[in-house]
């Protein structure tokens, strides 16, 4: 198989679920005859029909709902967001409804909210949003946000086969991000969720990360390991629940921790790992738990103030090698 | 039967002739009452209870809705899903769920259908195809459409069965699953349970047109408008309405209009209700209404409605018993359930 | 005018003697040609500019809502609010903001409305009394019933004008907003931009009604179906219901149908649109109708229509001068304005 | 004036804002002639009419989009949510459009939406719920959350005089609580948001808390006190803004940290703190920065697992000695 984008192992990661189970079937705005807004299901309307690719109004709580209830009739609903920030407009049904059924009366609610995030240049405000944290704090829900071509493919397809609601992040400056085409098996595979990965192994500081801050981690690493210094970069590809064990392994190792995320800063993610490593690993830490993301403001339009607004591998430089610094 | 055709209100041909030819039998009408008087004695006793301190949490009750409970949920067959509100306990006990269950839930005990997790009519049971109710008014309104639209793609020719206060009307969550499931033609009955308040707020404070059934036409399903304290009335509605859907006609909206004959929960004592409201209310208490008919039309004596009545009585107070000698949760099991295996 | 009464969209009563009395004179009749060609050209040059890769963000255009954009906020007088959406950039026009400032803001500028915090159509400006859209579909319209609910408790006799796409008619808020705006009688006027698309989406997905104007009699409010691609039918549905509702008569519902004439967006080649759809839009392109009609009516003359073309070339050409040569706002700007003092 | 609860202090406030400014309204579900689930606007509807208490259809999305469309008229609405968790229902209109109006074209949107919130007791998963974590994430919201008879009055008239969104915590639990009962000021005053206040000095550790756990936590702090250990009990009161200051000054003194909620712990708003401390006290800190919160589970009905889930006085006292064992 020839190098895929994150973009079409999505697709594909769809498309063989859909062939593999009849009950998969997808709900969402201009997924039909347009294939969706970024076409993940370009095509598809044409192989799995109309029943089971489902052009919805514009209503994104009756999409979140109506996948709800075709997945307590035994159906594995895909919901697509046309865009990530829309999501708040089902706010209610996945927060109150998808995510508590299971606990409250033990119905099992197997459905995947599929949220293309993140900026991608002078979106503005309500295009390029990381609304990642408000679902990492309820119970019920999971929560993942693959960064590579090969993650995108089996945490998609492990979403579709769990038994809970999941709601996939992906980053839409990954879809077609040329470093990260790559070949992926032909065969079926998945990904667990809940698992990190190390993308790159180092001993004097640790950052953890997600989405498609991993690269501007990487590159960042990948400067200061010019200077002799080795950085770990942890994408944790799951938010919730997330790799405790795989964070806290690390930071016993290199006794320094970086988070970087590309939503804004005060109660995002990020805060949530650096509590639990203040108190979990405390005693391994030779320095302060740092955070990098984005500022505490709407995502501004303009280039300048969007470029001010969004970390970037400058200033996860910056950041990392003021923790060493310390 | 559409909006355009639908009876008014006060149309004799409700009352009389229509119904009499709905080809239900002895057993049915026993069926039918037995269920709106469990659900009055079951909930009259939550309310007791509650005054005794010995219920857990909120006492609601559905009195004056008993007919809109029975008469709908036992229009649908055993493979329909019932998506139920608050003021339908007897449509539980239609689909399945027991006094004993219905009373282990309101006291929380760990053989309650939602193992304590949940409380009063929020609890939902997929063995007997009830979708857990939410509080957040009107969210189940999609999720029906959501079951509907599973039947329509398997062709199972199940229909979904739900309910909405004409307090709840006014959200989101009406509109957008009410749409949904008219441009896909779903197997949905949506029944509108117009008892003149939403908690305290009159309906002049809620909508501003005639009737809510009046809305069927913008969204391009049949409507009804109902005498939602006649049991018979209500059965006749929702059976076409669950044919109709059955048939590919998509969904149906039904207006029954009722009384609420007590307060918003048991702390409301309805101060803000007119009496004449109240009074109307109670001289069409669909409880008696039901009784007299079975007696005027002499499918039961007197006898056998005191029969019932006993009978409902003995279930109730062996509910409460059997709830009060059953175990409360374990604490730990606070833990468990929040994500399926 | 009532939903009941709303005359038909192929009326002819539209078409002719109504809409030739509507006590509009020469000024007008320019006023509202130049806005509906200041709109198209401006979004043309927009398309251009982002072909060139001189445009920040992406191009949206409302080619076929020209008439529905002018002649809607040309009913407005000083003190009303314009609640807009996506394709009525000729009403952003009337209403103060000029060609200049609306480039800056395509192009974010520091001296665009929003000083290039948001872009494109995404800006309001109080000195204009214009709400700023927010790209989430139809959340406006809680926001403009609660400016007209201002005005209304004040008395200040001004009335709140919004619009929403027939796509974005299905979400919830459109249901609360015009519900909440018909039980309290608030003077606020929504339009429907009914062009056929929600994005690549034919309505046989967005509803199951005939008109989206069916929709009045259950809200209780005013409607009427107008021809969008004809500006004096929009302009006198508009008018009527900004009487209406200044007179206390609450809130109208109006269906403006039109033709999307080009893709959702630049992006988009709006391949799913059926040939004949297209071709009969381009057929009815309301700008060449209402050039056709003022020079039918001799209004004016082939010459003084070829001037207002020139005139709006050289405001177009200035206006991406202008705003080329505009300085972009400094980075840290980004950190201004979060929160009001 | 005698001494009053807190609900009596909301309503006050409420009251002469009202009567003190015209553009002050009320809207929300049941606050008219029925005076609100919780009956803090009795009396109301007499007293100022029915232009200026509002009952609204149930439709919460409305009633906070309307509210902001008043405030951008130059109005100042006090929208009620009749419990908190209902806010989800409205998330939309608070998270984008509210939040983001100011920034994007300037226009201020001075609005207060009260949200009766907290478990008291068998309520379950959809009248108990502490949502104030989401909004703390929300650039262009102010959060806040009075413990004390005194501030719920001071911050609401603080709130209502604001020129920004606010949301109102008002914890269900503290309501009628008599151990706050107090005699507040007769004349006019307000309690500055983004101002933490300390409710208890001490110098071996430092709780950081607000709502109703600030009295849990001074209990534990007196229980602990018998035994020779100091706690300080920092009342936050303000969470977005919150007093970082107040915080790290506090920590820098004791040396010790516990953060405590009643919210679930994953995502809850005292990871923020924590991090925050990790970063900027961590060379003041002798031990591991804890957390005491509910358990990440919806809010469970029966009164065994409702305990369970909660936090309470004893949980505090054992995350104290834990802390200070350290
Ligand atoms: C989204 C939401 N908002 C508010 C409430 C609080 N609430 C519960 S029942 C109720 C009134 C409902 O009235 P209606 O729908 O007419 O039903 P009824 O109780 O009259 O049967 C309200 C406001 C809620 N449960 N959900
Ligand atoms: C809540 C929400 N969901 C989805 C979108 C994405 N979106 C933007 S415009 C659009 C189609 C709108 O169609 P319509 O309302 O008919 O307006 P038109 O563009 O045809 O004028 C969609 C789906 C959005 N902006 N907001
Ligand atoms: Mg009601
Ligand atoms: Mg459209």
């Amino acid at each position: 198989m020839p190098p895929v984008t994150y973009l079409e192992a999505i697709s594909s990661g769809l498309r063989e679920e859909m062939e593999r189970d009849e009950s998969v079937f997808c709900l969402g705005e201009d997924i039909g005859v347009y294939g969706g807004a970024f076409k993940i299901t370009k095509g598809f309307l044409d192989e799995f029909g109309e029943d089971r690719v489902i052009d919805a109004p514009v209503a994104e709580s009756v999409i979140i709902g109506a996948a709800m209830g075709a997945a307590l009739m035994g159906m594995r609903p895909v919901a697509e967001m046309q865009f990530a920030d829309f999501i708040t407009c089902g706010f209610n049904q996945l927060v109150n409804n998808v995510a508590k059924t299971h606990y409250r009366w033990g119905a099992a609610v197997p459905l995947v909210v599929r949220c293309p995030s993140g900026a991608i240049g002078n979106a503005g405000p309500f295009h390029s949003q990381n609304p990642e944290a408000w679902f990492c704090k309820v119970p019920g829900l999971k929560v993942v946000a693959p960064a590579t071509t090969y993650d995108a493919k089996g945490l998609l397809k492990s979403s579709i086969r769990d038994n809970n609601p999941v709601l996939y992040f992906e980053h839409k400056g990954l879809y077609r991000f040329p470093r990260i085409r790559e070949e992926i098996p032909e065969e079926d595979y998945t990904v667990p969720i809940g698992e990190a990965a190390v993308r790159r192994e180092g001993v004097d500081a640790t950052i953890v990360t997600y989405g498609k801050m991993v690269f501007h981690s990487l590159d960042a690493a990948e400067t200061l390991a010019g200077e002799g210094v080795e950085t770990e970069v942890l994408d944790l590809r799951s938010l919730l629940p997330y790799d405790k064990q795989a964070i806290l392994e690390s930071v016993r190792k290199t006794n320094r921790l970086l988070v970087v995320h590309e939503d804004t800063l005060t109660g995002g993610f990020g805060g949530e790992i650096a509590a639990v490593v203040a108190e979990e690993a405390f005693e391994h830490l030779d320095a302060p738990v740092r955070r990098l993301a984005a500022i505490d403001t709407p995502v501004p339009f303009s280039p300048p103030l969007e470029q001010f607004f969004l970390p970037n591998t400058e200033k996860v430089t910056a950041a990392l090698r003021d923790l060493l610094a310390y | 039967m559409n909006v355009e055709t639908a009876p008014a209100l006060s149309d004799p041909a409700l009352a009389a002739s229509d119904l009499d030819d709905l080809g239900l039998g002895r057993d049915d009408y026993r069926t039918l009452y037995h269920t709106m008087r469990l659900q009055r004695e079951f909930e009259e006793r939550v309310y007791r209870l509650f005054r005794q301190g010995r219920l857990v949490g909120a006492a609601y009750a559905g009195a004056g809705h008993e007919a809109i409970a029975a008469g709908s949920a036992y229009a649908l067959g055993d493979a329909d899903i019932l998506v139920p509100m608050h003021r339908v306990i007897g449509a539980h006990f239609l689909r399945g769920h027991t006094a004993r269950d219905m009373m282990c839930q309101y006291l929380g005990r760990a053989n309650g259908p939602t193992a304590g997790k949940d409380g009063n009519m929020h609890c939902g049971n997929w063995d007997h195809h009830i979708v857990g109710m939410i509080s957040h008014l009107g969210a189940n309104i999609p999720v029906a459409a959501g079951v509907a639209l599973a039947s329509k793609v398997r062709g199972d020719g199940a229909v979904s069965l739900t309910y909405i206060g004409e307090g709840g009307s006014s959200i989101g969550d009406f509109h957008e699953g009410l749409n949904f499931a008219a441009v896909h033609r779903l197997p949905m009955v949506l029944i509108v349970e117009n008892n003149k308040f939403a908690y305290s707020t009159p309906t002049r404070f809620e909508y501003a047109c005639e009737n809510i059934v009046d809305r069927a036409r913008g969204y391009g399903v049949a409507g009804a408008l109902v005498d939602g304290t006649d049991v018979r009335a209500v059965y006749k509605a929702t059976r076409d309405a669950v044919e109709l859907a059955r048939e590919g006609g998509g969904p149906t909206l039904i207006e029954a209009r009722c009384t609420r004959l007590l307060g918003h929960a048991q702390h409301d004592d309805a101060f803000y209700v007119p009496r004449d409201i109240m009074e109307e209310g109670w001289n069409n208490d669909p409880v008696t209404k039901a009784e007299n008919l079975l007696l005027e039309r002499k499918y039961f004596t007197r006898e056998e409605i005191d029969g019932i009545q006993e009978e409902v009585n003995g279930i109730v107070d062996d509910a409460v018993d059997y709830a009060e000698q059953s175990p409360l949760p374990e604490p730990e099991a606070a833990l468990q359930g929040v994500y399926a295996d």
